[in-house]
C-alpha cells in the first residue's frame, strides 16, 4: 500500500501516523507538503492530527484552502481512499469532503484521555478487521471534537450507514448524554463518519497512537491492517 | 553621542526606576565615561537585573556539582546536555514564569512553555517532552481557581499546539503562594551528539540573522519586573503582557531543525528575557567578539518603535543566529518556506563593543567585557532559620481508615487527572508511561531501544522547616522516582524559587537549600546541568509587610533506560507480594498526616541518609533490571499507606495488608514520611528479601496483592471505588467542572 | 476602509460556550440574564474606498473562509 | 433587552489569530487586505427595559468576566 501523509504548517501527528503506517506496511509513507499542487501515485492519503495554522479561526478552516487541497479533491472524486484523523477530520469537514462540523468540546476543555469506540459496520476498508459492534480503545487529544450536523444530515448518515465509529462504554453501550463515555458531547456520540462511497473516513481519536504494546496496546492497529488488506494492489 | 529626541533624560533617578542601585549606576558611568543614552541604560539595567545576571545567586550556584563522565555541557549553555548512549544526547532545562503567570495566568504559563522549548531546540534538539512544576495558593483563596484555570489552559494550549507531549509534573497548594504562584516549565529534547549548537559567536564579519516573529512592544522590562518585588502595583504594569503564538513556535522548531541539518550555523541563541539585548550581548560576549546591530532591519510589528523598545522587547518566538556568510540564502529559503521572518540585522566585529544603530544614529555603544565582568555580584547577608521545634508526643484522633480517606482527598494528594487530561501526553507516539502510570514519565527515544525517565520534585514544606534537608530531599526524591521505573538517573535541572534575597533569612534558606542539593547530587552522582533562579517571590500582606513564598527548589530529574521495554510502572499488578524497601522510624514531622489531621505544619522534616538512599535505590534498580519487580512506587507524601492506595487505584487489584512494624504507633508506620523507601510488588518475596539482606538493604513484607480494595490489618476493607471517588473529587470541585 | 465581519452560530446550534458564560454570570451574582450567545468578530483593514465594494469583498471572504456556513451565519458592516 | 459586548485585544498586543487569518486571506487570493484583528462578541439577553441600565449592567459583566482587561478592551452596545 502506498500511503501519503499531508503536512500542513502546524501539523504535529505526522510522525505518529508514519510510525503506524510503517508498522503495518513495512514501508515509509510519503510526506506531502501542503504547498504541493499534485499528489504522487498513492493508494491512501492521510490527513493527520495537529494544529494546522494554529487552529486559529476554526480548526482546519485555513488548511482546507491549502494549495494541495484541489489535488486531494480530485483524488477523492477519482475514488481514492482518504483517512482524516483529528485535525485531519476537521479539515475534511471544512473542505466539504465529509458532512458536519466539529465544535468546541462540550465541557470547553481540551481532552486528552483514552476513549472507547464502537465499530458500526465492518464492510469498509477502514473497519474490515473488526466485527460490527466491536469496541476498541484509542487516545483522544482535542479541544474541538464535538461532532454536529443538522438533523437531516444526521438522519441521512444513520440511514445510509455512514457512521463509522461511536464513543461507547467498554461494553459497547452508547449513551449520548453521558460525559464519561461521550466526552466531547458529539451528537449521537459520533466519533467517525464516512463519505457516501465509504472511501473517505474522518475520526477524532488517534488509532495511530496505539499500535505498539509498549505504548499501551495495539488497539488501533486493525484499522491500518484493514487498509493494507483492502488497498494493496 | 546624543540620545534620541523626545526621550527621557538619563539620570540617577531614572536608573533607579530601571532597577539599578546608585552604586550600580556609578559603575555604568565609569564604564561608559559619560552619561549613557536611554537605550544604553536599558541595556545595562536588564543585563544587570537579577534575572539576567544572577547577581545574588551566582556565588552559591558555583558550589553545585556539575560534572560527570556523561555530562556533555553543564550550566552555562542554553540547556544542559548529557550523553544517553548510541551517539545521542538529552538536552533539558527548567525555567520559571512565576510573575507573568500571576498577572495573566494563561499567557504567562503559555509563554513560559514557549521560552523553555526555545532554550532546548536552540541547541539542536527536537523537544520530546514537557513537564511542569506548579504551586498555587490556598484552594480557599478566591483567586486560586482563576489562576489554576489559566495556568493549566496556558500550558496545554501551548504544548498541545506545538505537538510536544506534556508527560509529568507536580502541583502543590499552600497559602504562601496566594499572591505569587510558581509556574516552572521543563523541556527535554534529543539531539545527535555531533550536532549540538552553542551560542558563542565567531567569525568577524559574519552576518547576524534574526528569525521568527516580528518585534512588538511586548513585555518591555519583563526581566527587571520579574526580579522586582511583587505587589498590587504589578497589576497596573499590565499592558506589556506578552502573548505567545505556539503556531509560530512550531514552525520555528521545524525551520531551525531543518537549518541545523545543514552546515550554515556558527552560533544560535533564542531571544528570551530582555530579547535582542541579552541574546546579542551574550552571543558576542561568549565569543569574545563585537557586534553591530542595525535596528532598521529588525522585523517590526508596530510603527514608530524606538531603539530602546526594540532592544528591550520581549516579543516571543524569535531567535538570533550567526551564520556562515555563504549560507545566508540557503537559510533564508528555509525560513521563507516555513513562512517566518528572516532578516540580516547586523554582523560581528573586532571592536569588542555592541553598537546599535537606528535611523542613522548610534543609539548604543557599550564595551562588552566590562558589561559582563563588572556585572554586580553580591554575597548578601544570610541569617539562619530557627531550628524546628521537636514535634513532641502526638495522638491519632481519627484512626487509620479515616486518615487515609482524608489524605488521598486532600489538595496535595488528590488525583491530578483533571490537569493532565488537558495536556496532550501522547503526541509523538513515544509515550510509554503517561502521567500517573509511573513515578517518572517514560518517553521512548524514537528509533532506538532507549527510554528517558523524567520527573519533577520538591517538598516545599520540608524546605521551610529545614532548607538544607529540603534541598537534599528534593534531589533524592527526583532520583528515587527515576530509579523506581528501572532507569539510571543521570542529571538534574533545577528551578530555585525563593523570596527576596534582600531578606537575610531568605538568603539563608537559599544558601542552605543549595548546600543540601549539592550534598545529595554528589552522593547520588546526579549533577546539576542547567537551571534557573527566581527570586523576589513575595506578596504584600494586608498590613504592608511582605511575605515570602515557601522556599521551593524544584528539581527536574532525567534518567535513561537502555532497554525501554524494561520500564515498570506503579500500578498494582494482579499478583505478587508487597515489600517495603528501606527503614521506617515513623517520622511524622512536617508530614501531610500531621497537616491534614492535626492542622499543624510542625516538627523537623524526615531526616535523609544519603548513603542509605543510594544503597536502597541501587538495589531496587538492579532488581528491576533483573526482571524481578512487577511494580514499584516510591514512598513520599502521605507515607506507605498512601503509596499503596495510589498503586491500587492505578491498577486492577487491591491488597491485603499485614500488621505494622511492632513497637511503633500504627499512624507513624502507615503515614510517616521517612525517606529513601519504595514499595515494590514482587513475585518471589523470599529471593527478593534475601538479595536485599545481602546488599545491606532493609526490607519488610507489607502484604499480598489481592482483593478489590485496601484490606487493613484490622480486616476492614476500603474499596477501590471509594478510594477513587475521594481521590478524584478535589479538582472538579475546586474548578466547578 | 475598515470592515467588521461578525460570525455567530446558527440559531438552533447549541452554544456550550454561551451556556457556560451564562452560568458563570449567574454564579457571579448577575441576575436577569437570559440567553447568551458567543461569536467571533473579524476586523479587516481593506484597501477599498467604496463601502459597497468593501462589503462585497468582506462577504466573499466570509463565505470563503471566515464563516463555516454549515453551522454559522455572518453579518458584515463597514465601520470606518 | 439585547446587549452586545465586543471584546478585542488591546492595541499593541500580539494577535496571532488575526495574523494567521490575514495571511490565509492573502494566500486565498484576496488582495488589498491590511491588518486583521480577531475578537469576540457576546450577545446577552437582559431582563432590563432601560437601555442605559442595560448597558451599565453589561459593562459590569464585561469588567467582571467577559473581558480580560489585562490584554483586552471592550465595547458594549444595546442592539434591541
Ligand atoms: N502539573 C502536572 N502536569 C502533568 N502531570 C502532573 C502534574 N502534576 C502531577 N503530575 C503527575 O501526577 C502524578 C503524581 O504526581 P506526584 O504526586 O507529584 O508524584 P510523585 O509523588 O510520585 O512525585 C505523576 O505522574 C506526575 O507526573
Ligand atoms: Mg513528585
Amino acid at each position: 500500500m502506498k500511503a501519503g501523509i499531508v503536512v500542513f504548517p502546524g501539523t504535529n501527528r505526522e510522525r505518529d501516523m508514519a510510525i503506524a503506517l510503517r508498522v503495518v506496511t513495512g514501508r515509509e509513507p510519503v510526506m506531502i507538503w501542503h504547498g504541493e499542487t499534485d499528489l504522487p501515485d498513492l493508494d491512501l492519503v492521510v490527513l493527520p492530527g495537529g494544529f494546522s495554522y494554529g487552529d486559529y479561526l476554526r480548526c482546519g478552516a485555513m488548511a482546507a484552502h491549502a494549495p494541495i487541497m484541489p489535488a486531494i479533491r480530485r483524488f477523492a472524486e477519482a475514488g481514492g481512499h482518504i483517512l482524516g484523523v483529528c485535525n485531519g477530520f476537521q479539515i475534511l469537514t471544512e473542505a466539504g469532503l465529509l458532512p458536519g462540523a466539529l465544535l468546541r468540546n462540550g465541557a470547553l476543555r481540551f481532552l486528552s484521555q483514552d476513549c472507547h469506540l464502537r465499530v458500526e459496520r465492518n464492510d469498509t476498508p477502514f473497519t474490515r478487521r473488526w466485527n460490527a459492534g466491536d469496541v476498541f480503545r484509542a487516545p483522544m487529544a482535542h479541544g474541538d471534537g464535538n461532532y454536529i450536523a443538522d438533523d437531516a444530515t444526521i438522519r441521512e448518515l444513520e440511514d445510509s450507514g455512514r457512521i463509522a465509529f461511536r464513543y461507547s462504554r467498554p461494553d459497547g453501550r452508547v449513551d449520548e448524554g453521558d460525559r464519561q463515555t461521550n466526552p466531547n458531547g458529539s451528537v449521537k456520540a459520533i466519533a467517525g463518519v464516512l463519505s457516501a462511497n465509504l472511501r473517505i473516513c474522518g475520526m477524532m481519536p488517534h488509532p495511530e497512537d496505539l499500535v505498539d504494546p509498549l505504548m499501551g496496546g495495539e488497539d488501533g492497529k486493525p484499522l491500518f491492517e484493514g487498509l493494507v488488506e483492502a488497498l494493496v494492489r | 553621542m546624543s540620545s534620541a529626541t523626545g526621550q527621557k533624560p538619563v539620570t540617577e533617578d531614572l536608573a533607579r526606576e530601571f532597577g539599578l542601585t546608585a552604586e550600580e549606576y556609578g559603575n555604568v558611568l565609569s564604564i561608559m565615561g559619560r552619561t549613557p543614552s536611554l537605550t544604553e541604560l536599558g541595556i545595562f539595567s536588564v543585563m544587570w537585573s537579577e534575572h539576567c545576571s544572577y547577581k545574588s545567586s551566582r556565588v552559591w550556584l558555583r558550589t553545585l556539582p556539575t560534572t560527570a563522565p556523561w555530562v556533555i555541557h553543564g550550566p552555562g549553555e542554553n540547556a544542559g546536555v548529557v550523553d544517553i548512549g548510541q551517539g545521542l544526547a538529552a538536552i533539558f532545562k527548567m525555567e520559571s514564569h512565576n510573575h507573568p503567570s500571576f498577572i495573566e495566568p494563561y499567557q504567562g504559563a503559555a509563554t513560559g512553555v514557549g521560552g523553555i522549548l526555545r532554550d532546548v531546540f536552540t541547541m539542536g534538539a527536537r523537544p520530546v517532552a514537557n513537564l511542569n512544576a506548579l504551586r498555587f495558593g490556598s484552594p480557599e483563596n478566591p483567586q486560586t481557581r482563576r489562576i489554576v484555570d489559566g495556568v493549566v489552559r496556558g500550558i496545554g494550549g501551548y504544548g498541545n499546539c506545538v505537538g510536544v507531549p506534556t508527560v509529568g509534573g507536580e502541583i502543590n497548594f499552600h497559602p504562601a503562594y496566594d499572591g505569587n504562584p510558581l509556574v516552572n516549565a521543563m523541556t527535554v529534547g534529543i539531539a545527535r551528539q555531533d550536532r549540538i549548537f552553542l551560542s558563542a559567536a565567531a567569525g568577524i564579519g559574519n552576518p547576524v540573522v534574526y528569525v521568527g516573529s516580528k518585534t512588538g512592544r511586548d513585555g518591555i522590562h519583563g526581566a527587571t519586573m520579574s526580579s522586582s518585588e511583587f505587589d498590587e502595583d504589578a497589576l497596573a504594569k499590565r499592558p506589556t503582557v506578552q502573548v505567545g503564538d505556539p503556531f509560530v513556535e512550531k514552525l520555528l522548531i521545524e525551520a531551525c531543525l531543518e537549518l541545523m541539518a545543514t552546515d550554515a550555523i556558527v552560533a544560535i541563541q533564542d531571544m528570551g528575557a530582555a530579547g535582542l539585548t541579552s541574546s546579542s550581548v551574550e552571543m558576542a560576549g561568549k565569543g569574545g567578539v563585537g557586534i553591530d546591530l542595525d535596528l532598521d532591519a529588525v522585523p517590526q510589528r508596530e510603527r514608530g518603535m524606538t531603539a530602546y523598545e526594540m532592544m528591550l522587547s520581549e516579543s516571543q518566538e524569535r531567535m538570533l543566529i550567526v551564520i556562515h556568510p555563504d549560507r545566508t540564502e540557503l537559510a533564508r529559503a528555509i525560513f521563507e518556506k516555513w513562512e517566518l521572518d528572516f532578516a540580516i540585522i547586523g554582523h560581528l566585529t573586532d571592536t569588542g563593543h555592541i553598537v546599535v544603530r537606528h535611523q542613522g544614529r548610534v543609539e548604543a555603544d557599550i564595551p562588552l567585557d566590562p558589561l559582563a565582568d563588572q556585572a554586580p555580584l553580591y554575597r548578601r547577608p544570610t541569617a539562619p532559620s530557627p531550628e524546628p521545634a521537636p514535634l513532641g508526643p502526638i495522638t491519632d484522633p481519627v484512626g487509620i481508615e479515616q486518615a487515609l480517606i482524608r489524605l488521598i482527598g486532600c489538595p496535595d494528594l488528590a488525583s491530578r487527572a483533571w490537569v493532565w487530561n488537558q495536556y496532550d501526553s501522547t503526541v509523538g507516539g513515544q509515550t510509554v508511561k503517561r502521567p500517573g502510570a509511573a513515578d517518572a514519565a517514560i518517553v521512548k527515544v524514537e528509533g532506538t531501544s532507549l527510554g528517558l525517565a523524567l520527573t519533577t520534585d520538591c517538598t516545599p514544606r520540608y524546605c521551610r522547616a529545614d532548607a538544607r534537608q529540603g534541598g537534599a530531599q528534593a534531589v533524592a526524591e527526583a532520583w528515587r522516582n527515576i530509579v523506581a521505573t528501572g532507569a539510571r538517573p543521570l542529571a538534574v535541572t533545577d528551578n530555585l524559587n525563593f523570596g527576596s534575597p534582600e531578606k537575610p533569612e531568605v538568603m539563608g534558606q537559599f544558601v542552605a537549600a543549595i548546600e543540601g542539593m549539592g550534598e545529595a547530587c554528589r552522593a547520588l552522582d546526579f549533577p546539576v546541568v542547567s537551571g534557573n533562579v527566581s527570586l523576589y517571590n513575595e506578596t504584600r500582606a494586608p498590613d504592608g509587610s511582605s511575605v515570602s513564598i515557601l522556599p521551593t527548589p524544584a528539581i527536574g530529574g532525567l534518567g535513561v533506560l537502555d532497554d525501554v521495554n524494561r520500564a515498570i510502572g506503579l500500578a498494582m499488578p494482579d499478583e505478587g507480594t508487597l515489600v517495603l524497601v528501606g527503614a521506617t522510624r515513623g517520622e511524622l514531622g512536617q508530614s501531610l498526616w500531621l497537616r491534614e489531621i492535626h492542622g499543624r505544619e510542625d516538627g523537623a522534616p524526615p531526616a535523609i541518609d544519603l548513603a542509605a538512599e543510594r544503597r536502597n535505590g541501587d538495589f531496587v534498580r538492579q532488581q528491576i533490571e533483573g526482571g524481578h519487580v512487577l511494580a514499584c512506587h516510591d514512598v513520599s507524601d502521605g507515607g506507605i499507606l498512601v503509596a499503596l492506595a495510589e498503586m491500587a487505584m492505578a491498577g486492577e487489584a487491591g491488597c491485603i495488608l499485614s500488621a505494622p512494624q511492632s513497637g511503633m504507633r500504627p499512624e507513624a508506620f502507615w503515614f510517616g514520611e521517612d525517606q529513601s523507601r519504595y514499595v515494590v510488588a514482587v513475585r518471589d518475596a523470599g529471593a527478593f528479601t534475601v538479595a536485599a539482606t545481602a546488599a545491606g538493604v532493609e526490607t519488610r513484607v507489607l502484604g499480598q496483592v489481592g482483593g478489590d480494595g485496601l484490606t487493613l490489618p484490622s480486616g476492614a476493607t476500603i474499596s477501590k471505588a471509594r478510594l477513587k471517588a475521594v481521590n478524584s473529587a478535589f479538582f472538579p470541585a475546586l474548578m466547578d467542572d | 476602509m475598515k470592515v467588521r465581519v461578525t460570525v455567530m452560530l446558527k440559531d438552533g446550534v447549541l452554544d456550550p460556550q454561551g451556556k457556560a458564560v451564562g452560568h458563570a454570570l449567574h454564579v457571579l451574582g448577575f441576575g436577569g440574564v437570559g440567553e447568551v450567545r458567543i461569536g467571533r468578530v473579524i476586523e479587516l483593514e481593506l484597501d477599498e474606498t467604496d463601502p459597497a465594494a468593501a462589503r462585497e469583498k468582506a462577504d466573499a471572504m466570509a463565505r470563503g473562509l471566515l464563516a463555516n456556513l454549515v453551522i454559522e451565519d455572518f453579518v458584515t458592516e463597514v465601520v470606518a
